[in-house]
């Protein structure tokens, strides 16, 4: 098996951080559900500059650098200067055969992470268990801002629901699964519309079927919550993407990027935007939804 | 000892593709290369081949583009690209002002529009070559790649021969029923080099199996794993063209690049291990050059060829109990 | 909940082939199948394709044979076997008293052998099918494989068609220019299922690159890494044929036997990893089983083409940001 | 990354034994030259029955279980229950992977290992750096049952011989390298000349150049020492290949056997015979050298 050598950092000398890779060592690895495990690791780099939604590139180890080398950070404790990563057995992750004590060279906080408004003091979470890992970190980051925030959480079954040990405790916990075995019976994104007018904003990641329910939610929320529409009361109409208008924006929602460049460069991460392609790893992986083309059926 | 590592890529036009060392960057594996050479001073490539251009802009194909497999990648970025002249414009002006050779990749499926782009590149001193990727579906033979056909190969490297004295690289894929056959035709027909392999085309599903994972559905398998077929083309070319061969596919290490070049290459293109590690390829230009210092190797070109069958070992019956 | 677990691979001869499961041991996986029958008293696999038979015996290919690679094997056994009189003699007796179905492989570069080997196998109570492997080189035509040709391919399935009504399974192999070309003209010339694919041409070095690691110079790659190149032209023979095709290449767990079936596959063949372990294609049939249980699929053929495009897709422009 | 999951032991109830796999446990990982591993497991009953030449085949883990499945026991210790292998990181084998404590799956042991003939006193063990780990135990062989025992070793540069550590007291260690920078420079194979009056027998494992030059040399030596000829005097012609035979043959050589079905079905690991085709997992991987087909230039 080909194993790269770990590679100078470059990736930062030219990516949205000014930041080279960092050494980061291996504290924990929790199995919270069958296949999916919770990585500690100490990494005060990364863990001081990191925004929820932002990734990590997995310098080394890695088989030939191939295997899903971009990790969102799912969690951080800025005064521990630790972050958390959540794997599942599928990705292969060349991470996971990682023992407490060993390091790993880590690339980041890269790509855009969500805009969280000063002024926000509520903020909404919705998400699967495959979400969870680029959207956990808002919890984080409520918490550690004093803002009051609710997960909302959709699983097939309990069998896929992630133990609350998961979440700090001032975060409000909502379950739905879709034979009622836990929580709400049915889909999650059925319970974000009576959290709608509580949030100040929503930050969304999951399944294209999640995204685009709670999409089609938020379009219709403006009209429904009587909300002036975005920036239009400014002089100069905001640049779309534009950090001020995201951090204006209720809903922001983080994309999956797991391979590519990081970079910029391949094109391989690119989605449609409203009127450009974007890239996930640079534009995103956080984008304000109305930047994206959602062709939602109304 | 004197260690050199320079390679010509086009032997018939002496110093017009002089690299520095054997390694450089596959198309796709750095876009149009700007960001790469501006943020690299040490550790550079030997030269960056584009990522494919048309004649026209294309928007690409439709996401998902790309997926991790184990040692593989799966993509289908599907030529993305604003146009000939725009990324002349937007991209050359930084490329002149390089010392890493850049050879723009082109991609068509008729002859007007390769002679085209070809015409305007001649025009141009900060493109250092051309490579002709013949991997373009034509729309003539039900999108079967040209790549596939000895004639449609051979037509689409005398468009391009024709009108510029460009150093010309023409890339094949792995894909030809027998790719000896198109070897043979585009050199005679005036490439200065061949390049291959390209990626392979397979398949991966969405997790639930409902559907494909890429919006194409079908997409390019490139890096390690497609390393044995990469040295099985390049080790059949070798036998059929005295020209130079770049040899590409799956390189992530030392060990692949004197691979390739103990099958027939002259020099090593790397795509996707270079989307993961930006130096790499400059950094396996080192590594090489260590390498033949520790193994009193004085010239690259003493490698390349190595392990192709020689002549005198043909039709031999001698061969012990193991086969040799 | 009733589970159906078996499989007809000649829908047209009912009962003929059917299977228990739909996980068999491909070509090579098992030798002529005796040794694991006679070891095996549960997990037996649904069937055993023989390793290839040809007429006359064939010494085989100059030893080094196969080499390990990363997640794959490249191997160049070249059809050794004592023809097939003597397999018939030495092997079939055995077969008939076992009830796993024993599929035998035939490869010839010409109809007459063809023909022959059809007709002595008709013959013969003990053969429950028929495979017809064109992964042979066609001296005819330098060498290329049969597979790589429509109307050779044509030819060598008529030729056994047209002498026997066993069930008549023809191999395809990943090489072909357009594979769906390929299997259309085989199911039309009587074919009752196609498999696919065969092992992709590659090439490894000895480890101090002084020449090739198997004797042939070239050999052919299995295992898990060819999986996404063995999907890829599953899911395209299975958009044009109606005829059952086993889905073959780089199995080696259930993920990978589910993915099969989802790009169309009515049964799935293991060789390489069958190597490894000779008990895993019976086990996966039993972890098949046990999946549908818990996934309430009452039937394995719901699972037969999931993945693929669905026509009322086709054309629809509308798909949101990611392509869905 | 596909793993298979541990197979029940098959290959045991068709191969040459008729023993099930075992589960052994990784005792020591010990780098003893870069990037060569000594590995010593705990195995009772692979080292009860193991002998010089013998194989195991990896059940678990592995990738996919086609890195190199099968590897030579290169020494064993009966009454501690161990056995060691030697493995390089270029095998690639997923064992490299394990740490003290962990557990594999072996099948074995397997094939036919080098024949001893009771009555030989003294042996002589000829290898290169990559063939040892296929004839190391014949030296712990020679210790247990009291023999004397040499191991001339070639290599190319004193970087690349084993330390003597690697073998019990009792054995001579006779080192050649290429370059000279230890022992005598050249090619190990002119060292066997001295010896091969005092051996009784002798067992070689290595490159192909080594094995044909031993080969070479051993095919004259019946004639040198006056010698009869093996058998001869028997009243029926022994079997080729019968172990009557092969134990009375001066030189035996191990040849590498490193993927396949290890069943005697895939005819992958086939060397050619004198009068027939070998299968290195069956009828091997130790051969009497009069067995194979040299084709020597003589
Ligand atoms: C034997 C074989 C069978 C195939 N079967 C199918 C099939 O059934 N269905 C299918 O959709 N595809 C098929 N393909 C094409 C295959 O899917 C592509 O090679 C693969 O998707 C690579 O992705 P890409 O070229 O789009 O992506 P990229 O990452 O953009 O690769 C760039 C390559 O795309 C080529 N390219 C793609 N489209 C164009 C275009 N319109 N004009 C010019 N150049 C273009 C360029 O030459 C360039 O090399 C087949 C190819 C082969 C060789
Ligand atoms: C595109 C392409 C290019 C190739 N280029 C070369 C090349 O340049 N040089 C070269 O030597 N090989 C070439 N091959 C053949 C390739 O090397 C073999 O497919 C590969 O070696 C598999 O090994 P094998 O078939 O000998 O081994 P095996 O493990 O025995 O595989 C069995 C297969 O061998 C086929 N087979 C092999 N020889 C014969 C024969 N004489 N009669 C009948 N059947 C036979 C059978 O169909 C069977 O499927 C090429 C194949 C393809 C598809
Ligand atoms: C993201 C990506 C984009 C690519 N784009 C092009 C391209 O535009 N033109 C081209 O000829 N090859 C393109 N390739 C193919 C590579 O140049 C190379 O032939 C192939 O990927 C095999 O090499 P690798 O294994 O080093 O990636 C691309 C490959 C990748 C991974
Ligand atoms: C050792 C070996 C021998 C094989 N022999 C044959 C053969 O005789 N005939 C044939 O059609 N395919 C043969 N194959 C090909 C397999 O049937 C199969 O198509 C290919 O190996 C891909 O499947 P896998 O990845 O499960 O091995 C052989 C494969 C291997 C590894
Ligand atoms: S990952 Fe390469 S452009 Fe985003
Ligand atoms: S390894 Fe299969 S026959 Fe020996």
């Amino acid at each position: 098996m080909t194993v790269l050598a770990a590679p100078r950092a470059l990736r930062a000398a030219i990516a949205t951080t000014p930041d080279p890779g960092e050494d980061v060592r291996l504290l924990e690895t929790r199995e919270f559900l069958p296949g999916r495990y919770l990585l500690r690791w100490a990494a005060a780099g990364i863990a001081r500059r990191v925004r929820p939604g932002q990734f990590v590139h997995v310098m080394a180890p890695r088989t030939a650098g191939l295997l899903l080398p971009a990790v969102p950070v799912a969690g951080f404790d800025r005064a521990a200067e630790q972050i958390t990563l959540l794997l599942s057995k599928e990705d292969g992750s060349a991470l996971l055969a990682l023992r407490p004590g060993d390091v790993a060279r880590f690339d980041g906080p890269l790509g855009r992470g969500f805009e969280v408004d000063p002024r926000s003091r509520f903020l909404l979470v919705v998400t699967d268990t495959d979400g969870l890992a680029r959207v956990r970190a808002c919890v984080d980051e409520a918490v550690a801002t004093s803002r009051q925030v609710a997960l909302l959480l959709g699983a097939r079954t309990i069998a896929e629901v992630p133990p609350s040990s998961l979440l700090p405790d001032e975060a409000e916990y909502v379950i739905a699964t879709e034979d009622g075995s836990l929580g709400q019976r049915g889909g999650i994104a059925e319970l974000v519309a009576s959290y709608e007018a509580w949030a100040d904003q929503c930050f969304v990641a999951g399944s294209d079927g999640l995204l685009r329910r709670v999409a089609k939610l938020a379009a219709g929320r403006d009209a429904r919550m009587g909300v002036a529409r975005l920036g239009r009361k400014r002089g100069r109409r905001p640049v779309r993407g534009a950090s001020p208008r995201r951090r204006l924006t209720w809903l922001q929602v983080a994309l999956p990027h797991e391979v590519g460049c990081a970079l910029g460069v391949c094109l391989g991460c690119v989605v449609r935007g409203v009127d450009s392609q974007l890239r996930t790893c640079r534009e995103g992986p956080a984008f304000a939804a109305p930047e994206l083309r959602w062709e939602l059926d109304q | 000892m004197t260690l050199d590592l320079a390679v010509e890529l086009a032997p018939n036009r002496p110093g017009r593709l002089r690299l520095r060392h054997p390694v450089l960057v596959a198309a796709g594996g750095a876009g149009y290369g700007n960001e790469l050479i501006e943020a690299v001073a040490e550790q550079k490539p030997a030269a960056i081949i584009t990522r494919s251009v048309t004649r026209e802009a294309r928007t690409g194909n439709r996401p998902p583009r790309m997926a991790g497999l184990p040692d593989a990648l799966l993509s289908s970025v599907g030529l993305q690209n604003p146009g000939l002249e725009a990324v002349l414009h937007r991209q050359a002006p930084r490329w002149a002002a390089s010392d890493v050779p850049i050879i723009v990749s082109i991609c068509a499926d008729n002859a007007d529009d390769i002679s085209a782009m070809a015409r305007t590149l001649d025009m141009r001193p900060d493109a250092s070559g051309l490579e002709l990727n013949l991997a373009c579906p034509d729309r003539g033979r039900h999108g079967e790649p040209i790549g596939h056909d000895v004639a449609a190969a051979e037509t689409a490297t005398v468009a391009a021969r024709a009108v510029t004295d460009l150093p010309l690289i023409v890339k094949l894929i792995a894909g030809a029923p027998d790719v000896r056959i198109i070897a043979r035709a585009v050199a005679a027909a005036g490439a200065d080099a061949i390049s291959a392999i390209g990626p392979v085309p397979a398949l991966a599903l969405d997790r639930d199996r409902a559907g494909a994972r890429l919006g194409t559905a079908y997409g390019g398998l490139s890096g390690p794993t497609i390393k044995p077929i990469g040295l099985r083309v390049v080790y059949e070319i070798a036998q059929v063209v005295r020209i130079p061969i770049v040899g590409i596919g799956g390189v992530a290490c030392l060990d692949d690049v004197l691979d390739y070049l103990a099958v027939g290459a002259t020099a090593v293109g790397i795509a996707t291990a270079a989307l993961g590690d930006p130096l790499l390829p400059g950094r396996l230009g080192e590594e090489l050059a260590a390498w033949c210092e520790a193994h009193g190797v004085s010239d690259t070109r003493e490698l390349t060829g190595r392990a192709l069958p020689r002549r005198k070992d043909r039709g031999s019956l001698r061969m012990g109990p193991f086969g040799r």
